[in-house]
């Protein structure tokens, strides 16, 4: 049996990188993520990690793709605002193919917005923030002891897809503290990325013949590469205007929307019967549970879908639900962002209603049922 | 004076030379013009400040200039017939 | 006789957010009070500032305020004072803020040498988010991302401006009040980038966590470390052991940016109509 | 979620009410083994002015994690009181601090006097561990939580050399608690 | 009549920013917007106005907002990692409702990607590039005439709704030579943003009360205003957690979704009886109008729909098509970004078949008839 | 007899990418001589780049290498560094890169004194893109986007470098080429941030548009203009105007950041297993 | 689209090949008001290696602004030559520097040879306006665009003082082909 | 000497006391070799550099030390016998 603790939502992000085997934390701080920060910074030095307060945001990403490419389990946390500044490296883990894990704990925006207040208002920021094409993982966290746990799968997918994968999550569960258990060693799994065994002479950082994930070689490894943020051939070095191009992208799409099945997680509550859905996540999926039992309470026939991980976009799902189901609710921190992703997959078979919420307080399990109400 | 703001509540201790305005609304009670007034001339009362002996103010101005949060303004008075005759003059 | 705030501030404003003994409301005195001596019209002046708890002073001032994104003050500055050369802009700014996340700002406007006045309210930690220390923490120093003390240098900000090619740079405390209010007037006065570090105490966030147990240690703190200048550079190297200057400690003379570049303009058009003759 | 139980801690910023909430969530749930959701209220207004930590216990699994109606509220300075007694739910609990709170607000739940910031100070000698004296207090009014179990979290979270001072101040709350409610 | 000139797209561009008023740009230089910055450094001063290099991105967004309060008309061009970098800024201008405009020339991404190759990887940052909630109007020129013209609308539609306005287009028709007509002064119609007639003392830089667009001031006018990132009251300063904040961003969105028919500007050809249609922006456009050309020839009923105006996105006339026609048909310098909008407001009642192409190379107009053909 | 560079270009690469006449290919030879000399391991040594002409030199070279994003070679570097203590890290970084949007990166790792070498490829102008003013480009030169003569002051890198607390800080050129070799040893011997700054020509974008008709004259200006430092310093004010000094400009003490951080940490860990016992 | 003519003038970066097409197309556009788009290949590689632009004229709208089948390609290095001389179409020109691009590919195309870099640098005494040299022939041969119209457009686009050289090599280019392929 | 990266195309002019190779594929032309050869060695063959007289040369290494392009190369050669076997001595 693992150890009990009462842990704020950040400082079981922090658990949960620790358990994962992150060795390298890079940020700066902000609110309302900066707990993370400081968690690991209390204790990243303890067993000869690094901690590192950079000058900004955009330093941030820059420091852990460089100890992730030396072998490191990196990390950063930010919110909002430093998100989108890092942003442009981010995008250059995305083409290098770099294992990271980028916590967003959300605020209100845009700009400097409510800095303490909760939201979900980034999700669409995660798949689209960078410029350019690529394949995104972002998973999505409602409770404290998911975040723990969650933290540590993104560890893991990104070691495994060999990719920058995102953590967001609201101020909400973010601050709370709840009782987690933290399992001793061993109990979840804990992945490292695929190193080369090959000859150095023989290696190439993208050469894609053997399966669509690269193995990755340290630097200062005898591996010795070139890595650049151009498209670029198998062997590392940049190509220009080239059908190479486009079938790497592919490759790095094909990676993640090819491993659905792999990645996707999410919870169902009641969903055999449901003719009325919630699809809600974090703080909202939350509600959305207490709203399911109240509706069903009250005999109405509601069910719930919590994504886990909300890009890649769970499409097929929310697909087989719109062919059965009446209507799907989704309740956001945002004035809509995920509910056109719902929208798109559920090509008009059943009604989606939104409930968006942007006033610094989260969205009621009886703002939720009223809805199921109205619709049903 | 920022007092016109607070206006509704200033409290003044004077002697006839000296005014003390405080305005409790402004003040938050971080004891810095209590404890850099040389002459002690200021004390707390709970959470804000209080003037606890006017007559020892030597309008040092220690108090007005520190305090954060225009909460305490010191004024010479002017007495009738001396001084600022004598500039007239 | 005493100093009236009221046309600077902006009514129902107060009481301010900063809390009990923070010394940035000296500082925000001193500031209205210098440039209240300098006679500039409320309409004709702009104050910005970034992001962080000293930030949030243009929010009080009854001027063009412009309270902006974290770091990131001087270019909206820059823009102002381009648009408008004719007017003053000032900018305030956190030791974080102004250093950190927005060093390259400041060195760049350094650089360009443009007429505005840069105002690092230095509190040695980021207030704002809770304690975290800042590129100006004392080594040694608690912080709660430094939590067995702060192992980073230190930035120095007035040779950091100096070695960019700021053309004035003067440093002050929130003890020093008038010698602030003058030193706020001479940096405002010089026409090119001025710089002025202020030296605050956070007692919040920095001073409780750091042996410093009331807001007045602070300014005491401050009161026995800072030396003028001029006797800082007289005393030998012995004596001025972690102690540091205050006052005016560096001028330069360059051609000011937007002059520059308006001359630019006015050659080019006076050419221009030449040519259409 | 029809046992849930939630009680806020408010008073102004500095006065340790979050950590308050924390100690007597962890209680809970980590001695207990209640359910126990623990949250505060941010922002720059956190500085000074009115703040609050907000604790929910359920034997049941806590989904909406937010506050809906209080059951007890704790309020350690008028600002607060008045600025929150509104979510208490009827037939709740507002307990103030009898010397800072005055003016007392009406409506359908029980009134609770006591003077807390009065006992740490004079009783204790600090006035800053009102908020253990407060814990104290509240453990006893709701009997939710074993004594032993607030003990114990108040132990594992106070500064070291600070234990016997906070378990003196824990146990003067629960006893005046006990002895103003058994009256 | 106007002036005949062969010029390149972003020559074009800057030639429209002249004509619209702008007097004040600030930038970074990147490929393959960089001349546009070149061209105003030659033009800018000789009419008094500002032309200015900035330190890099961030920076420029800054100035030109600033200006921008100062009552000029001001402009930003960039290229994706540029545009990544601006973004935290341009949340500022969104919140703040700061008339500016801000150029994107598309290359291939992620990261630095094909600096000199074209791309439409973009759009979607557009929308979603900053963290939180905010309207977004980006219009997609395609010919260098348009680009003029587009960059003019640009302007308007920035005084007109107080909010910054995108122009992106792709690095092939950045870089062509077209001729264009620039109009004599007066001929396309420039406005100016709406200033406050009450007097400083009643004036609110956020006063909702007279509809949705509220004058602004310009500073140094008299108005002494409080501009804050932070969400606002109607007079400026900041609210934290309120009701406010959720009316207030609704009007944001409200400023741009509720005059969609103002915004939106398509060109279509060939619709009335079109059982295929192809949805085409850019350069993409192009090739889309060369292959409904090509489809007619052969007897097949192909149709283009152009749009100017992809944000905000014309879903009512993709779902009006999609109701009648067989299948619309997507092609995008992209791995599929705008194909997804559409997907979701055809709402599953015709086919989306997109054609994807990220090799540095456009989408040629045999590709498309053949894909017409495909689903014909 | 002659240097062999084979063993350190990756095979195939050669010709580079960079114009006739580009000075950065003499650059390139020097580096490589340099670090030879110094014995270090090909595996031992990372270089990282941004994006420039300047910042394509990492792909010709066997080492380890990393070519970023613009401007933020630095940060990169500095997670390779600190992930690897051990090993050596160097930052090759064009004026713009380093300097323009790169600023920050570079004042900060000035502070921090992390053991990297930052050499700067100056050319006075943005050469990747095609000739825009970059902060070095003298006043009055011609840039596309300084149409009329550059009115942006100019960055002094050496004071920059050394105002933000760079401990060797370091001057040479593409001319004095056995200079070169010495100054880039020293910096990399150099314990501590070292930024060695090295005049360069681009005849494509900045030459040939500043009557520099040819490769040659940009060499041949440099070899008047430049003075070892000693005599810079040695001669009267009017006889150095419009020179510039060479060498090692600068050297101060400071402890290094990562040992600093790691003696942090093996402190911590000794005193936690003490607790253990 | 039936009656596109797609012209390509290559060669190596710094000849000014980029310059030709411009002023190619601004004749055609600009004085002779035919339909014209001129592109052209960007990239690090242009810096030397090889290096293209692009005009399509057209009486019609030109919709696909990227060249499909060239009519005419000029070539002033091998390597231009070799590199791009495949995207010709059937029946279509190669017009290659006699003296630098020895090496004539094969396929379905006329081939003309003009000594263009010699006559820039003998008969108007600099190689650098064989670009201009190339104009000129090239007008010649296409007949699409009056050469006066050429002249017109290498007048406002050259820099001042430059003019009569620039119109001498266009003449002496166009003169040129004429006489070649008169012959 | 980075000659074995194009080894198909050198092109060496020696005499008895320097050798002299040139790699005309690396050579862009730049002239920056010619125009700094003191002693007037190098000239242009079209686009690329060429030794017009190898016996001029001092090998004083001002071609190769600044020749941008790995392209060229100078080697002072061991006379046998003479000042390597003195040394020996
Ligand atoms: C892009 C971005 N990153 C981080 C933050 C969070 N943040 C707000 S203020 C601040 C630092 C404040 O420190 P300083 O500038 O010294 O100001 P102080 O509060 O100490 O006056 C930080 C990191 C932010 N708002 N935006
Ligand atoms: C974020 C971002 N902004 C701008 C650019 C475009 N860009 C590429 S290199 C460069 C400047 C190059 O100048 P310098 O650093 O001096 O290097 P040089 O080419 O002169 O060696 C610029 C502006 C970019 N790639 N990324
Ligand atoms: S003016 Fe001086 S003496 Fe008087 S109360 Fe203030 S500090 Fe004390
Ligand atoms: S200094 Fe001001 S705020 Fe502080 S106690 Fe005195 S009057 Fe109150
Ligand atoms: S946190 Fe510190 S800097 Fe911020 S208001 Fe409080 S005392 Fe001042
Ligand atoms: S553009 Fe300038 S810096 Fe770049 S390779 Fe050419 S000469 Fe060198
Ligand atoms: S070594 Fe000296 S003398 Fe010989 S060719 Fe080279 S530059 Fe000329
Ligand atoms: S210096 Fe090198 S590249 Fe230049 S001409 Fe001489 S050999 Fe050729
Ligand atoms: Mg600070
Ligand atoms: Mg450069």
């Amino acid at each position: 049996m693992g150890t009990l603790k009462l842990l704020q939502g950040n400082e079981a992000c922090a658990e949960g990188a620790l358990y994962a085997g992150c060795t390298f934390f890079a940020g700066y701080p902000i609110t309302p993520s900066t707990e993370v920060a400081e968690y690991l910074a209390r204790r990243l030095p303890l067993i000869g990690g690094v901690i590192l307060q950079m000058e900004d945001e955009i330093a941030s990403v820059g420091a852990i793709i460089g100890a992730s490419l030396a072998g490191k389990k990196a990390m950063t946390a930010t919110s909002g605002p430093g998100f989108s500044l890092k942003q442009e490296n981010i995008g250059f883990g995305m083409i290098c193919e770099v294992p990271i894990v980028v916590i967003d704990v959300m605020r209100g925006g845009p700009s400097t917005g409510v800095p303490t207040g909760p939201s979900q208002s980034d999700i669409m920021q995660c798949k689209w923030g960078t410029h350019g094409d690529h394949p995104v993982i972002c998973l999505t966290p409602a409770y404290v002891q998911e975040i723990f746990s969650e933290t540590v799968r993104a560890f893991n997918l990104a070691e495994r897809y060999r990719t920058p994968v995102f953590v967001a999550y609201d101020e909400i569960v973010g601050h709370m503290r709840e009782r987690i258990e933290i399992p001793d060693k061993g109990v979840l799994p804990v992945e490292n990325r695929r190193r080369p065994t090959c000859s150095p002479s023989e290696y190439m950082p993208f050469d894609d013949t053997q399966g669509d994930v690269p193995p990755i070689a340290d630097f200062f490894s005898g591996y010795r590469q070139h890595i650049t943020g151009l498209n670029h051939a198998a062997d590392g070095f940049p190509v220009n205007a080239s059908p190479r191009i486009h079938t790497d992208e592919l490759r790095l799409l094909r990676k993640v929307e090819g491993n659905r099945k792999d990645i996707i997680r999410y919870e169902t509550v009641m969903l055999e019967d449901a003719e009325i859905v919630v699809f809600g996540y974090g703080v909202s999926g939350r509600s959305g549970k207490s709203a399911v039992e109240l509706a069903r309470a009250e005999g109405i026939k509601a069910g719930l879908f919590r994504p886990l991980t909300i890009w890649p976009f769970p499409a097929e799902e929310v697909a087989e639900l719109a062919s059965r189901v009446k209507a799907i609710i989704v309740p956001e921190l945002s004035l809509g962002q995920i509910v056109l992703e719902v929208e798109r997959c559920a090509k008009g078979r059943c009604e989606v209603e939104g409930i968006f919420r942007v006033d610094g307080d989260p969205i009621t399990p009886d703002q939720i049922l009223e809805k199921i109400k109205e619709v049903g | 004076m920022a007092k016109e703001q607070a206006v509704e509540k200033i409290e003044a201790t004077e002697n006839e030379k000296v005014k003390i305005s405080l305005i409790p609304r402004f003040c938050k009670g971080c004891e810095i013009c209590v404890k850099l007034c040389p002459t002690k001339v200021l004390g707390m009362d709970m959470f804000t400040v209080k003037v606890v002996d006017v007559d020892k103010c030597i309008v040092c101005m220690a108090c007005e200039l520190r305090c954060p949060d225009f909460a305490i303004f010191v004024e010479k008075k002017k007495i009738e017939g001396t001084k600022d005759k004598a500039e007239g003059e | 006789m005493a100093f009236n705030y009221d046309p600077y501030i902006r009514s129902g404003k107060l009481p301010h957010i900063w809390c009990p003994g923070c010394t940035f409301g000296i500082v925000f005195k001193s500031l209205l009070r210098a440039v209240d001596s300098m006679q500039i019209p409320k309409d004709d002046i702009a104050l910005v500032s970034g992001i962080g708890c000293a930030s949030r002073l243009p929010g009080y001032v009854d001027w063009n305020t412009l309270h902006t994104a974290h770091g990131r003050a001087i270019p909206f500055a820059t823009g102002l004072k381009m648009a408008r050369p004719d007017k003053k802009v000032l900018v305030v700014s956190g030791d974080g803020d102004a250093t950190a996340i927005g060093g390259n700002h400041f060195i760049h406007a350094c650089r360009r040498n443009i007429d505005i006045t840069v105002i690092v309210l230095n509190n040695f930690i980021y207030g704002m988010t809770g304690g975290q220390h800042s590129p100006t923490t004392p080594v040694g120093h608690m912080a709660t991302t430094m939590p067995f003390g702060n192992v980073d240098p230190t930035f120095n900000i007035p040779a950091l401006a100096k070695g960019a090619g700021a053309t004035w740079v003067g440093r002050g405390t929130a003890y020093h009040v008038p010698a602030l209010d003058k030193l706020i007037v001479g940096a405002v006065e010089h026409k090119g980038l001025s710089v002025l570090e202020i030296i605050n105490g956070c007692p919040t966030t920095h001073g409780r966590r750091n042996k410093f147990r009331t807001p007045t240690d602070m300014l005491l703190w401050m009161k026995e470390t800072a030396l003028p200048v001029s006797a800082f550079e007289k005393f030998p190297a012995e004596k001025t052991v972690g102690k540091f200057p205050i006052g005016v400690l560096y001028k330069g003379e360059a051609k000011e940016y937007s002059e520059t570049y308006f001359a630019m303009v006015e050659h080019l058009q006076k050419k221009q109509e030449g040519r259409g003759d | 979620m029809g046992d849930r139980y939630e009680i806020r801690f408010s008073g102004s910023g500095g006065q340790g009410l979050i950590l308050a909430g924390v100690i007597f969530a962890e209680a809970a749930t980590i001695y207990d083994e209640i359910n126990a959701v623990q949250s505060q209220s941010y922002g720059p207004e956190a500085r000074g002015g009115a703040s609050k930590s907000e604790v929910i216990l359920s034997e049941n699994v806590i989904d909406f994690p937010k506050a809906q109606g209080i059951d007890l509220q704790l309020s350690l300075t008028q600002e607060s009181c008045t600025k929150y007694y509104k979510d208490i739910k009827p037939g709740g609990i507002l307990l103030v601090d009898e010397d800072f709170v005055r003016d007392i607000p009406e409506g359908d739940f029980k009134v609770i006097k006591l003077p807390i910031i009065r006992t740490a100070s004079e009783r204790i000698g600090k006035a800053f561990v009102a908020n253990i004296v407060a814990t104290g207090a509240i453990t006893a009014i709701t009997g939710k939580v074993r004594i032993e179990s607030v003990e114990k979290a108040v132990l594992s979270r106070v500064p070291k050399g600070t234990e016997e001072m906070n378990k003196k101040a824990l146990m003067a709350g629960y006893n005046m608690a006990k002895t103003k409610t058994a009256a």
